[in-house]
């Protein structure tokens, strides 16, 4: 093959809108950085203070999210409609997860009628003893 | 600048025919595997008029039943159930209702607006040769094809086709012991739908893609008709809601393929055996399920929105009244959509709580509808209104869509919806607004795009008795439900007369299934219609009905790539009875007028 | 031809409010209500009803007049050329707003008071529904459920009336939905869960009790009855059936 | 594209809204739909996740913090080599952004194969996304109760067959004449057969008569369980230090019996970890293919819009890896 977009400057500089190697690299360490952050707070803290490791472990992944959008996907250097495609995609997704939580406490709640989990689950391993089970059905309409 | 043809210029129309000796190749890639948008859209007009057709049997079969419990069933009960004295069982029962809601709107309703209309019109009517990416634009219609061939084989599985509902609630419908039906016909139920949603995925995002950078010079967002705002906040709409559904529709696969629990919780006992591992949440689905199929009922309704708003403007030979209300209504709609899912589950254990916030949201949505209707009202106010038959089907949308509105507010009222929910009132509303609605909105674009499609004019007066036959039948059917809902008549029974509260409504229901009949026969004289207009029909030039927006100012039928000069666009689509011209209309495409920049609104 | 095509739609309000003025004559209207919190149900249908009878009427009037009147046929004057009216905008986006932000908040209590308030008091019974029929259990002499001497009964539920009952619901298999059109009472059964309903009911009498959820080819004959009834036939009754119970039934396996 | 119907046709003129290719839009349109698709899937999993009594710990499930916190530095590296490989299409330089590609491409296949053990491993243990395929049970009840047995029944049946195929081979040679070497394989089967014996005895021996017992009690039943395949409850393993992590079941210790064992939770944590993995997996896949075809391509500065498109995609899978990491290791 011949190159004959030799003389459209391959040489130049990185374009106006991206990053250059350096840039990348620094992201790169940044990320790996990151991610042995979120992997020695699970080793050191999880065992004691778990909520406080969901909270780290979640804001290292937002931030590691950032660097890479930021970066990577040269969103810093895109004009204004980066944020027309992506504000309403992110919102929704995070409205969508949020908006499932609910029923989580539903269950809690309604459905171990106030009892804790464990407490529930030893009702569930008694369960032969309840109606609906085979033992007690035999004479039932279901066909 | 090419020159700007006139409304009647006939010299064009027949540049573009094929030539009459063709071979199978070239006729396979013309008609077949076509990248045109046109004859995508007319793939998807076709394949959903024919679906739309064994919607409406599988419908009347239904009604049947209601009408005349446990006798002989035409034909049907001839074929399948002779054993019996042509009695149909529960089964076939709970299949007829289940595969006509999915048939009617996962292969009819949303493939005919976002894939016939979409298709053919988006290209059109702002100017672009065809779709941003052909290619995908013909995979969006062949993916239908696995969807199609999936329905058809669920009805040929032992078991029968799918019998869940077409909401398909777990644990009914992920455990195989559940129902005769729940076996293959409720798999490749699942399978069908992830489909059409694969399709109506590529659809979305080249729509989007199209309306965003395929506009032609001038057509700037608000000059855009409605019909185009309709299909943008439509592909919006499906690109965020639909992978959810896809999402939970694999779960479902997973849970009756593969053994998982998603959506079976702990310790169940089907029919005596043990299901799944356990540790699912049944709700869960239900949650996911109507974060799509909420929107999806505003997918079904906001690009016949957006046809009627045309086809209303044209007729009354006004502009659209409130044309960015119109365009805010709309996108308040969707925005609002997305929020209001939880109304469909406030008896389903969901947490009390969370019903009073649905509740809210959920009422405040009639507010946008509302809106819309006063401008439609208001566009027909002091017009010369045309009395065609798409006019009569766009105004009846109006009709029948106000009371499909106003009945949703019982249903949004979480007390009242204790009483009517799951019952025929239900069932009142729903067909209001999609039949009522959407239908009626199809019909009336059907008959005023059908010279656009094929270059040749529709019979009127057959397109009138059509219309009067449909909109007397369609109320005859469809409003005595909501008495039989506030009488407290559940849906999805086959014997309701089973229950000593319900025995006085047979009367009511053997009318109803009369005037159902009654409106799957007039479909016929629509089909003949547009048969014999095919072939038969006067020919019209590119604007018969003497409208503004781009796409009649291109040949009927457009050839390939659409327009035979660059169209520029110099204002809005609703410019009629401008006093700045002598014509009652006003193309965007004719060039400014002197003082138009003075009235100019847009 | 537009005169005969307005009429048409002028056939919309007018039958359509007939039907509804017939109807209750004929008895195809809400059942007799015979709960104590019916009354706020059926006094938010009628309300609803007559303020949405009022805006369908008055939008399908005038969508009969537009027609009527501006015909291009019958019409000589030019169609009107405006692209909206701001004022006008405003005030038919403001009044609806407030409108259904009253319907909103004018429900909360009735919903409040049928779903959210549960009262503390034990449960009198326990439903489970399985595919097609509902489990009914009620805890015997010893006030308590899961021991001995519960008390089963099949899709016959007897409930004291004048008093509030609270009903547990579960489900063994699939979605069930426990429906009382005279007590204005639905609930969907889930598996895995547990339920509370309440009802205080009014009038002695059998009732159809009614499965609205979709649970298999049989759902349509999944048929309860409750009769309710005063208290102290329902406690001879409970009586009774635990007479029937020890006569019929091997002692049950103690409890764990 | 080209007119097949032979007239002229003029070239459109467009105003499009956004300064950015129609590929490139619909990219991140699509991206749109497939953030959607993932976070329904994570919010299913925080639902199930939380809404479960019970979750078992990533060491419960065989599953190695560190090969994951390696499998996200890989994709990490895959991310910088494509961002390099598009620097190095827009100068213009064709064989380095080739070389980029195909280093892409060895990182996302190093990641697939990691991934790839990772489920081997899984399945070794008896870990599969769901029943029947899982040889995990929820809790002892009389289900896993008579897995068990089950299991035992086909092992048994398994080591009697071969015992009765010894004892006729040893009928057949007895009646034979007794050479040296006769009687040298009759003391082979002889050795064969006790081996063959102590094991099934050994078994026994191990799994106790309680898997015989229609009537066990759920308290003995989880101690089986235990004895199958240790399980510690997170306060345990916290107590008494790691050495926790090497105490041997049955399972590990005689790898043939596969028996089923009992971990709450332990069928939902499979199914959304395959589910998640597995969606997340075939997106990698699909990327590359997608690098497959750009290396038979010359990736010049004409093509350096495809390089950034499918560069895009690939940042976007190494995203929902730096979600699904934590979430599913570490939480």
């Amino acid at each position: 093959m011949t190159e004959p977009h030799d003389t459209h400057g391959a040489g130049e500089h990185a374009h106006a809108g991206h990053g250059t190697t350096k840039q990348y690299l620094a992201v790169c360490a940044a990320l790996m950085i990151l991610t042995f952050v979120s992997f020695f707070t699970f080793r050191l803290l999880h065992n004691t203070q778990v909520q406080m490791t969901w909270a780290v472990m979640m804001a290292v992944s937002c931030v590691k999210a950032l660097l890479v959008m930021l970066f990577f996907m040269h969103l810093k250097w895109e004009a204004s409609w980066k944020y027309v495609l992506t504000i309403p995609a992110t919102i929704m997704a995070i409205f969508l997860m949020i908006a499932l939580i609910p029923d989580i406490k539903w269950r809690f709640e309604t459905i171990a009628g106030g009892r804790t989990p464990s407490e529930e689950r030893k009702v569930h391993m008694g369960y032969e003893h309840e109606p609906g089970t085979p033992a007690e059905t035999e004479q039932g309409g279901g066909h | 600048m090419a020159a700007i043809p006139h409304a009647h210029d006939d010299a064009h129309a027949h540049a573009h025919e094929h030539g009459r000796e063709m071979s199978l190749g070239k006729f396979l890639t013309t008609y077949v595997f076509s990248f045109d948008h046109k004859v995508i859209g007319l793939q998807f007009l076709f394949s959903t008029l024919i679906w739309f057709s064994v919607g409406g049997l599988l419908a009347l079969g239904v009604r049947w039943q209601l009408a005349w419990p446990w006798t002989k069933m035409p034909i049907v009960g001839d074929l399948f159930f002779s054993s019996t004295g042509g009695q149909i069982s529960p089964e076939f029962y709970t299949m007829l209702f289940t595969m006509h809601a999915s048939i009617m709107i996962f292969f009819v309703i949303i493939p005919i607006l976002a894939g016939a209309f979409g298709n053919f019109l988006i290209p059109l009517m702002i100017g672009a040769e065809d779709m941003a990416f052909p290619v995908l634009n013909m995979m969006s219609y062949w993916f239908m094809w696995p969807a199609f061939l999936c329905m058809i084989a669920s009805f040929f599985v032992e078991g029968g086709a799918s019998a869940a509902g077409w909401t398909g609630y777990p644990p009914l419908s992920s455990v195989h012991s559940a129902a005769p039906a729940s076996h293959t016909g409720q798999t490749l139920w699942v399978m069908g739908l992830i489909f059409v949603g694969v399709s109506s995925m590529m659809g979305s995002v080249n729509y989007m893609t199209t309306i965003i950078q395929m506009r032609a010079p001038g057509m700037t967002m608000f000059r855009m008709p409605m019909t185009i705002w309709g299909m943008f906040i439509t592909a919006i709409l499906q690109a965020f809601a639909l992978p959810v559904l896809t999402a939970a529709l694999f779960m479902q696969l997973m849970d009756r393929t593969i053994g998982t629990s998603y959506f079976i919780p702990e310790g169940l006992i089907v029919n005596g055996a043990p299901a799944g591992s356990g540790g699912g949440q049944p709700l869960l689905w239900q949650h996911l399920f109507w974060f799509y199929s909420h929107p999806a009922v505003y997918i079904m309704i906001l690009p016949a929105m957006g046809m009627v708003s045309d086809m209303i403007s044209t007729f009354a030979r006004k502009p659209l009244f409130g044309y960015k209300p119109m365009i805010y209504s709309i996108a308040g709609i969707a925005g609002l959509g997305f929020i209001v899912w939880g109304h469909h589950m406030f008896m389903s254990g969901m947490s009390p709580w969370l019903g009073t916030t649905f509740m809210v949201s959920t009422i405040m949505i009639a507010l946008p509808s509302a809106i819309k209707v006063f401008n439609w009202l208001a566009t027909i106010w002091a017009a010369r209104i045309q009395y065609t038959t798409a006019m009569l089907f766009a105004l009846s949308f109006v009709s029948l869509f106000i009371i499909g509105g106003l009945s949703g507010i019982f249903m949004a009222a979480t007390p009242v919806d204790i009483f009517i929910h799951d019952t025929y009132f239900i069932v009142a509303h729903i067909h209001y607004v999609l039949f009522g609605g959407s239908a009626m909105g199809i019909f009336g674009g059907i008959y005023f795009w059908f010279p656009k499609m094929f270059g040749r004019m529709m019979n009127e007066f057959w397109g009138k008795v059509h219309f009067f036959l449909t909109f007397i039948f369609f109320n005859g059917t469809f409003y005595p439900m909501h008495i039989l809902g506030a009488a407290g008549f559940p849906r999805r029974l086959a014997d309701p007369y089973h229950y000593e509260t319900f025995q006085h409504l047979l009367p009511m229901n053997q009318f109803i299934t009369v005037c159902a009949i009654g409106m799957g026969a007039s479909q016929i004289i629509l089909a003949a219609n547009m048969i014999y207009s095919l072939l038969k029909g006067p020919k019209c030039g590119r604007n018969p009905w003497h409208a503004n927006s781009l796409e009649w100012t291109a040949p009927s039928p457009p050839g390939h790539g659409n327009f035979d000069f660059q169209p520029v666009v110099y204002r809005g689509p609703y410019e009629y009875a401008s006093p700045l011209v002598d014509d009652d209309y006003f193309p965007q495409t004719r060039p400014p007028v002197e003082g138009e920049d003075k009235l100019a609104h847009h | 031809m537009g005169k005969v095509w307005s009429l048409l739609f002028l056939m919309v309000p007018v039958l359509g409010v007939g039907v509804f003025l017939v109807a209750p004559a004929y008895g195809h209207w809400l059942p007799k209500d015979v709960s104590a919190h019916g009354h706020m149900i059926d006094h938010l249908f009628n309300f609803i009803l007559w303020l949405t009878g009022g805006v369908f009427v008055a939008t399908e009037i005038a969508l009969f007049w537009f027609m009527w009147k501006y015909d291009a046929k019958r019409n000589p004057q030019a169609a009107k050329f405006t692209h909206g009216s701001h004022n006008v905008e405003v005030a038919w986006t403001l009044l609806p707003a407030a409108t259904l932000l009253f319907i909103a908040i004018y429900q909360m209590n009735a919903w409040a008071q049928v779903k959210i308030f549960k009262p503390d008091m034990p449960a009198t019974v326990e439903v489970t529904a399985r595919q097609f029929e509902w489990r009914i259990r009620y805890p015997g002499p010893d006030g308590k459920f899961d021991t001995r001497d519960d008390l089963f009964t099949v899709n016959d539920m007897h409930l004291p009336v004048g008093e509030t009952v609270l009903i547990d619901l579960k489900s063994a298999d699939v979605l069930h939905s426990f429906f009382l059109p005279h007590m204005r009472m639905k609930q969907d059964a889930v598996p895995g869960s547990k339920i509370p309903m309440w009802v205080k009911i009014k009038e002695e009498g059998m009732y159809d009790l009614v499965c609205a959820e979709l649970c298999g080819w049989g759902h349509y004959k999944m048929k309860g009855r409750v009769t309710a009834q005063s208290r102290e036939d329902f406690d001879q009754w409970l009586a009774q059936l635990q007479a029937e119970q020890e006569r019929t039934q091997e002692p049950e396996k103690p409890e764990e | 594209m080209t007119d097949p119907h032979g007239h002229g046709q003029i070239k459109l003129q467009y105003q499009p809204a956004l300064p950015i290719p129609n590929g490139k839009l619909f990219l991140w349109l699509f991206l749109s739909t497939e953030i959607m698709f993932f976070a329904a899937l994570i919010g299913v999993y925080i639902v199930i996740r939380f809404g479960a009594p019970d979750w078992p710990g990533p060491s419960k499930m065989h599953l190695v913090e560190l090969i994951g916190a390696a499998n996200t530095l890989v994709l990490i590296l895959s991310s910088v080599t494509v961002v390099l490989a598009l620097d190095a299409a827009q100068k213009d330089n064709a064989s380095l952004a080739r070389l980029w590609i195909a280093a892409t491409f060895l990182l996302g296949g190093l990641f697939l194969g990691i991934k790839v053990f990772e489920y081997k491993s899984k399945f070794s243990h008896g870990i599969y996304p769901a029943l029947p395929h899982s040889r995990m049970y929820e809790k002892p009840d009389v289900y896993f109760a008579s897995a068990v047995r089950e299991r035992l029944r086909v092992l048994y049946a398994r080591i009697d067959a071969d015992r009765a195929e010894i004892a006729s081979k040893k009928t057949n040679l007895l009646a034979g004449p007794q050479t040296e070497d006769v009687q040298r394989q009759i003391k082979d089967l002889d050795d064969r057969d006790k081996v063959l014996a102590d094991k099934k005895a050994e078994y026994e021996q191990a799994v106790g008569p309680v898997a015989g017992d229609a009537n066990a009690s759920a308290h003995a039943l989880m101690e089986l369980s235990k004895r199958i395949y240790p399980v510690h409850d997170e306060h345990e393993k916290n107590a008494e230090g790691e050495a926790e992590h090497e105490s041997i079941g049955l399972n590990d210790k005689y790898p043939e019996l596969k028996l089923p064992f009992v971990v709450t939770g332990g069928n939902m944590w499979a199914t959304t970890y395959f589910t998640m993995t597995g969606f997340h997996a075939l997106h990698v896949l699909a990327g590359l293919v997608a690098f497959v075809l750009l290396l038979f391509k010359r990736l010049d500065r004409t093509r350096a819009g495809i390089v950034e498109n499918v560069g895009l995609y690939w940042h976007f899978v190494d995203l929902v890896w730096i979600f699904l990491f934590p979430l599913l290791y570490l939480f």
